[in-house]
């Protein structure tokens, strides 16, 4: 990257990249989400990551399906072609989207309520097909768009306003992803920007589906017991208008650079904790069975392991399966390539009997 | 405080006081908790006994974004939305130039000084207050204070336009369910505001309440929590849904109502169970599989739910499984504008699922109907073993609205035909699940857990005999295919027939359902006015009862009113009165707001006129 | 041989001989290999000159249910299903009786000699044969002995009725694509069996076929296969699908034949990808995604299949996204029969999606247009940017027709309104994806890739702007939506247009689509020689062109004749042409089986003598 | 059970059980699947199953999907209430059908694709739920009602005519039932008729939802390579009308008997072979460690593991959650215990402000 240059010939002092664009060339709409939304700092970050990998913004699709979090690539990279699809079903449109031109690359932001209630089915297949593209599921464990229903990623035992105890077993989405044997799989923290970014980096790179489970606090909707308490009868009123009576206003949380290997407690704007655990250093994550083993531990340990987690980089992505052609893409091929001779209809109809 | 340039100098001939007849807007922003000040003033007009009604005009977004509430006042109990603003409270920055636009000359502008904005309108009486400096000064907690600062307007406005305080008192122990603390902490505020208003300002706009007795007979609900509660009473057994705007709060009311009502005191033991699944295609399934067994099942969801349960709908009317559907519309096609109202599923919902489908359709037009059918679709979904929609819409189901009480269900249950042990006993006939015995097509039915060895079907939606047997034959299918039909027919009777309204002189009438009603019943006062009299027919149901066919021959025209594109109720009645098409007209209205008097009068005048 | 009783003293007066112009149905199990038999059959009358129509109906499983094949034979030109069989060939246990009763009178019955029944018909001809030994001494492996003894009836059939040897052997190299082995195998159990009649069976029935000149000018294809290779050259670049019947063999056809017609060899990339997707939530979601990214995309489906698209087909309704969606249409409503034909998804496909939405819908009548919509579906999704749905049926799809040559298209291909890097050069206006530029509703698009920093848009479900910004404007919303009605209109002119036919005397009319059109051809001529001479407009698309209206206009009555109960079609237009209602009259047929003439003919003159 | 018992006066040499039925009463409709499917065998069992446990047939509910397996529950215990529902809703369907009267069992029937690919979302969603059922999935790699084309359990790189060779990783129902947690998971093979049998009488006094994923093999179209050849040309054409030239007419595969920690190799009708490993027996199935680390070594070995795998019988059923009564079941409650007062409309007015 070089930094305060001056492109066509006009001087300049923000720092261009070596492709002679802004951070601002890769951002987005203003958000709407609520500040201190987990969200926007993962959007940061795609922002981040584009701009310091030198991406040309044309050369990304971005996809979604419907959530707060889904409506996050409206808020990066405004001058990439985006879908904002249907709930629960990004991925089958991402994978069509994806076969226009292979060259591009494929971004595609969910909730957990979208990947792993309504679009779980969409989650796993897309995984077998290793359809190259960065998958990110922005988790919170609610539904924030629809005011804080328990989404499949709540604990069980999880007690919210309005929704009583979570009974069921929480989907864990890297573990899913793991059973359906997905070739790059992540775990990380909203509020960890540099491990975030170095995450959506590599995704970027790798020719094949990357899940990216990263966790996202809504600072509207799921906030703990005591938290709830603590915002005192602001919000302890049934209201059949669904307008919550308080949102906190607040920086997104932001934790400080730590090192793999180690543990660090983070408190929520509710004032819950999680424990976040980086993967150590020398940890092998092309081995399945060693991931399967630390993610067993960090269940045990009741830590969230973050960290690049599993990665098979060989296995073939959906594109080479298919044998998309890297010159001319599909999306820019006329008649010439598409229709067949005229001369060939006479043998079509003389092989009909 | 006065940091702003307020225009009070800004006088006006104040004519005549103009009490209890204007609509009041409040620009705020989402997820600012102004809907409890919204509240608190709606509340507190209808304790005063005077007609209102409120409608919340929200973004799709949880916060930060512009939402306005607006509340009509009409003596002359009209409860529609309309489009001209006389008091407009701008409490957005955002939103600030185009609130202001919208007052009417002669109306007024009041706003939080907080926001610094040349005010270049002398047509109108301006009012500014200081609207952060009574929750600062209330000791409200910092977090609470943005949140309490929109009670400020409700003080200034009921010192300015006289609402009772009293009044505002009850309506925030209503909606703190008595709770010290907040209400105190809140009407603090209120009264500071009110008391700074007092001394403040001066009155130059003409608008003003007083106490009347129009409201007495009225509840104040929102549909969704009138057919929750209509459900309860209708015995639900089994609920299942998926959130979606704006057919949420359905579910919630339930989970929420249910228990007090329906809980024995004595047992751990429930009656009912509210299941929030996977999503729409599982919801759907679910009460499917709850209607088979014999339970009062429903789903509740909105437009692209709907879509989503297509398949199963298919199901449920081939197989025959009561099961109750509430659609609380909102604008589509597909996600569409989530946050506003729609008539627009009526035709995609009684065509619901590929082959032939003729689906039964319920239609509230009120609060106190969605009570009504919320108890009375289960009781012609079991009698017609069919999936029953129930089609209210946003604006019935999320607004508050003035509604008569809800009333005890005045028949006792109906069940249908279901056979238990003792009822096989004296059977005459070998049973077959889809006999059409009494000729009515409704067949008989039995349930899981009947230990009547000859009890027991196998539900399918393939091919079946009137045994219930797989069956590929074609006269067959077509048999069973026609008693569908013949059901169908049947349907007719058990509708809830339409509502007439008659007017003075009407040469035309006007068809219109659902969440217009208001709209047309004030517009029929305008057309009068004009010299226009008219009859209004309000439909209930699909299939029509015979009532509407009467209407349409007695009249020259009938406009059919509703808010679609595609004059969708149009196009049904036009299907089954073919030969009475040119008799009817369409209107339609799309935008996603809740209709208009104006506009329908509007409309029909510029119709006749042609 | 002879272990039954075949009573084969059972004379007949033969009058005179029937030539090429009767129905033959074959009764056999299904999963017994019985189909190559029947299409040899059927194939070497084809080859005969003679024109022929075969009909499979078959049972909802893969072995050992009653499956029925009919061919019927017709020195006229007749392709219809007849419900008369003159000829039967019974090799089922489980329906020989039923099978029995079949013929009649004067008609022929053949059975394999392993079946032991009486008898009790002795006004039909009846011969049995030794089904079983042919396989036996053909030296064919054990394994393939069942499979191979259904040759038998072929070469029985080819002595009794005088198919031509070579024919026969010509239609086994077409379906062994030359293999010798199987070829032989085959031959030699034919011919042993065509031997053996020879020397045992006397003719006592009048049937018989004769060499024709009537076919030359026509191939044998299944709609779906017409359907796959219409889209290879409509330039299909991908297609997303889930296996139903009858709809599976459309995407099989693809994936079989696209390679040799579109792969380059001299390289190892594709043009294409075609992808069998989990379930048909994606499989369209994929065609979706596809579209946009500007890719021709179709998925190919059934009723099931189509309601579980519902909400995605609002989606590309409503973000104007490209994609072709075939429905080979089976008995619903649900599973329903999922072997039989039906034309019973017009409607709910027309409005499928909640919200306003008026589908496209295009009707392809015979294997050739198959293929020709198979194309054209594409230049009318991409013109339009909206999903085309084209109906096909199980009928059309899966049988075997007697078609017109495929016809290379006509046109060039229409890539719509498609904005490339150059072509945004030279625009004159600021680009916005929704814009209606040209007063046609339509708006211009580009394609992920374009690198012109302008061209990117945000493809939503949700309210827009004409530059694609999400927007809850109520305005906006109402004339985006208006816009879609534009493009509607718009539709119209681009629809194929219908195919009339002109008869003698034709006092009223007769309007259909799809399949039955080889009915209502015969119908006519029945109706004819009965002095009622009608016109027949053939409807080929939804929305209607401008003849449809003239066509009505022109005649006192029509008849729209459909194949579902609700008279789908005739819904539609009564909905487009309210005040030519009255001249429309319905008649449906839904037993799920391919349309009869004969039926069609009596419901006709019944109607009229009303 | 009783055996030659005479009932109501009248003697018999037919065999009855404690509750005084014959095999007889818990026989279904004669099976239209092909000779030699494995799924004839699944349902013998459910029949033997049920016979031996004296359960009394009203007192089950069976259900399924769509497909050839979906078809069985017509083929077992004719005097049950079955539903065959919709492909891939069956889960849905069946939770909804077990609240009508908790007392009665819950038996469901799918396949693999049934399951696995348009219904993955509802099956990863019922385990979750922990409803107490029965759940079969009848698994055999492909779609058989719709005549072969790959489901989602397909292996990887498998080969099937007109179909190509399957690119995407299987799904594995197990795995995929241990990482939705499900408190009940077996594997066995249709073949092996006592382990079938003993696992389904163990899934019906489980407390929870039982998934039961058994091979069964299609005899008519998952052939292997070898086999599809020599079958010789019988299917080597092209039938655009998709009826099979040949169905071979074999008995189903049946197993001997064979003790735990044996492994066992099965010969298919179309030549292929399944490698089968029982379940040591000293392995503890309440381990989830344990049954993590046996499923991983048997994907190492590529064997088939059989046996119960994991089972967690404490976890509260749905139905526990939802306190349903017992009774009383639900569908014999009447407006007595469901309507509320008419009194009490009168509060509901008055809270309505
Ligand atoms: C078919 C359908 N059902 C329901 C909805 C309503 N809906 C919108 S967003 C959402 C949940 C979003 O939750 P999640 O994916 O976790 O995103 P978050 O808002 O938490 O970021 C739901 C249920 C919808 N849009 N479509
Ligand atoms: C919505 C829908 N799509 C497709 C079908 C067609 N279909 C019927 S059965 C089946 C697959 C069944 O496969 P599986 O569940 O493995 O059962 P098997 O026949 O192999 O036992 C399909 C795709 C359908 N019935 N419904
Ligand atoms: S509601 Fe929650 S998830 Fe949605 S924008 Fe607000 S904080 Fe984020
Ligand atoms: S096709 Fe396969 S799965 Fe279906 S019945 Fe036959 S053998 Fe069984
Ligand atoms: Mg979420
Ligand atoms: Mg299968």
């Amino acid at each position: 990257m070089s930094e305060n240059v001056k492109t066509n010939g006009k001087p300049s002092n923000i720092k261009l990249n070596e492709i002679g664009l802004s951070k601002n060339d890769y951002r987005g709409q203003p958000t709407t989400l609520c500040a201190g939304c987990g969200h926007n700092s993962i959007a940061n970050q795609i922002i981040a990551a584009a701009y310091e990998l030198d991406i040309v913004p044309e050369d990304v699709i971005k996809l979604s399906g419907i959530g707060c979090s889904s409506k996050s690539p409206a808020y990066f990279l405004s001058r990439s072609f985006g879908f904002n699809s249907l709930h629960g079903r990004m991925p089958s449109v991402a994978t069509g989207a994806s076969f226009g031109d292979r060259r591009l690359k494929t971004i595609a932001v969910s909730g957990d309520g979208d990947t792993t209630n309504i679009g779980m089915g969409q989650f796993k297949h897309i995984i077998r097909r290793n359809v190259p593209m960065v998958y990110i599921i922005e988790n919170n464990g609610v539904y924030g768009l629809t005011k804080g229903q328990f989404s499949a990623t709540a604990e069980r035992g999880l007690t919210l306003k309005y929704q009583g105890a979570n009974p069921y077993m929480p989907v864990d989405v890297v573990e899913e992803a793991m059973a359906s044997r997905a070739t790059f799989v992540a775990r990380s923290f909203a509020g960890d920007a540099s491990q975030v970014k170095a995450l959506i980096k590599a995704a970027l790179s790798h020719n094949g589906l990357a899940v990216l489970d990263i966790i996202s606090p809504c600072v509207t909707f799921n906030n703990g017991d005591d938290a709830r308490h603590s915002y005192g009868w602001g919000r302890e009123h049934n209201e059949p208008l669904h307008d919550f009576s308080f949102v906190p206003r607040e920086e997104e949380i932001q934790v400080q650079d730590f090192t793999e290997g180690e543990t660090r407690t983070v408190t929520l704007h509710d004032g819950g904790q999680i424990v976040l655990r980086k993967i150590e250093k020398d940890y092998d994550p092309t081995d399945r069975v060693s991931a399967l083993r630390i993610m067993e531990q960090a269940y045990t340990d009741e830590v969230m392991l973050t960290g690049l987690i599993y990665i098979e980089p060989e296995r073939p992505s959906l594109h080479d399966v298919y044998k998309l052609p890297l010159e001319l893409p599909l999306n820019r091929m006329t008649e010439k390539e598409l229709r067949p001779s005229k001369a060939s209809i006479k043998e079509v109809n003389a092989a009909m009997f | 405080m006065a940091a702003t340039k307020t225009k009070e100098t800004t006088k006006q001939e104040t004519t005549e006081r103009i009490v209890n007849d204007f609509s009041m807007t409040i620009g705020t922003m989402n997820g600012s908790g102004s809907q409890t000040s919204n509240l608190t003033l709606l509340r507190a007009l209808f304790k005063m006994g005077i007609p209102v009604s409120g409608k919340n005009l929200f973004p799709s977004n949880i916060q930060g974004l512009p939402t306005w509430y607006t509340i009509r006042v009409s003596k002359d109990g009209y409860l529609a939305r309309r489009n001209t603003h006389e008091i407009v409270v701008a409490m957005n920055v955002d939103t600030f130039v185009e609130d202001l636009q919208k007052v009417v000359p002669g109306g007024a502008f009041y706003y939080g000084d907080h926001l610094k904005f040349d005010i270049d309108r002398d047509d109108i009486a301006i009012y500014s207050f200081p609207a952060k400096q009574f929750a600062k000064e209330s000791g409200a907690p910092a977090a609470l204070r943005d949140y309490v600062a929109n009670m400020a307007y409700v003080g200034v406005l009921a010192t300015m336009l006289g609402i009772e305080m009293d009044k505002i008192k009850q309506a925030l122990d209503f909606h703190f369910k008595g709770k010290e603390k907040p209400i105190k902490l809140n009407m603090d505020v209120i009264e500071a505001a009110a008391a700074w208003a007092a001394e403040n300002l001066e009155s130059q706009d003409p608008y003003r309440v007083e106490r009347m007795d129009e409201t007495k007979e009225y509840i104040m609900a929102d549909g969704n929590t009138a057919a929750a509660l209509g459900a309860i009473y209708g015995g639900v057994q089994f609920a299942s849904w998926y959130p979606i705007t704006p057919a949420s709060s359905l579910a919630e009311s339930l989970t929420a109502q249910i228990g007090p009502l329906r809980d024995d005191p004595e047992s751990d033991e429930k009656t009912y169970a509210i299941i929030q699944a996977e999503d729409e295609l599982a919801a759907i399934g679910m009460a499917i599989g709850a209607g088979w067994s014999g339970l009062r099942a429903m789903t509740s969801t909105s437009g692209p739910g709907i879509s989503l349960m297509t398949e199963f709908a298919g199901l449920a009317y081939y197989a025959e499984i009561p099961v109750v559907i509430w659609d609380v519309q909102r604008v589509g096609p597909s996600t569409g504008l989530p946050t506003r109202t729609s008539q627009g599923d009526i035709l995609s919902t009684h065509f619901l699922g590929h082959g032939d489908t003729q689906n039964v359709m319920l239609i509230p037009g009120s609060a106190q109907e969605c009570f009504e059918f919320g108890w009375k679709a289960f009781d012609i979904a079991e009698r017609l073993q069919t999936p029953v929609f129930v089609m209210s819409d946003l604006d019935l189901g999320m607004n508050q609205w003035m509604s008569k009480p809800f009333e005890f269900p005045d028949v006792p249950m109906d069940r249908g035909k279901i056979l238990w042990e003792e009822d096989m006993k004296d059977l005459k006939e070998r049973w077959g699940r889809y006999r059409d015995v009494d000729g009515d097509g409704i067949p008989y039915r039995t349930a899981p857990g009947n230990k009547n060895p000859q009890s027991a079907w196998f539900a399918r939606g393939t091919g079946h005999n009137e045994f219930a047997k797989y069956s590929e034959d074609s006269d067959m299918w077509e048999e069973n295919m026609q008693r569908l039909s013949r059901k169908y027919e049947s349907a007719h009777s058990l509708m809830p027939a339409p509502v007439l309204e008659q007017g003075k002189n009407a040469e035309i009438g006007i068809i219109s359902f659902g969440s217009t009603d208001v709209a047309i019943l004030e517009a029929r006062d305008l057309l009068e006015q004009d010299g226009q009299g008219t009859d209004y027919l309000r439909l209930r149901a699909v299939p029509f009862t015979k009532e509407v066919k009467k209407f349409i021959e007695d009249h020259e025209v009938s406009y059919v009113v509703e808010m679609n594109r595609d004059g969708q109720m149009y196009k049904l009645l036009q299907l089954e009165y073919p030969e009475l098409t040119a008799k009817l007209k369409s209107l339609t209205k799309h935008d996603g707001l809740p209709l208009n008097a104006r506009w329908v009068s509007s409309a029909i005048i510029e119709s006749e006129a042609k």
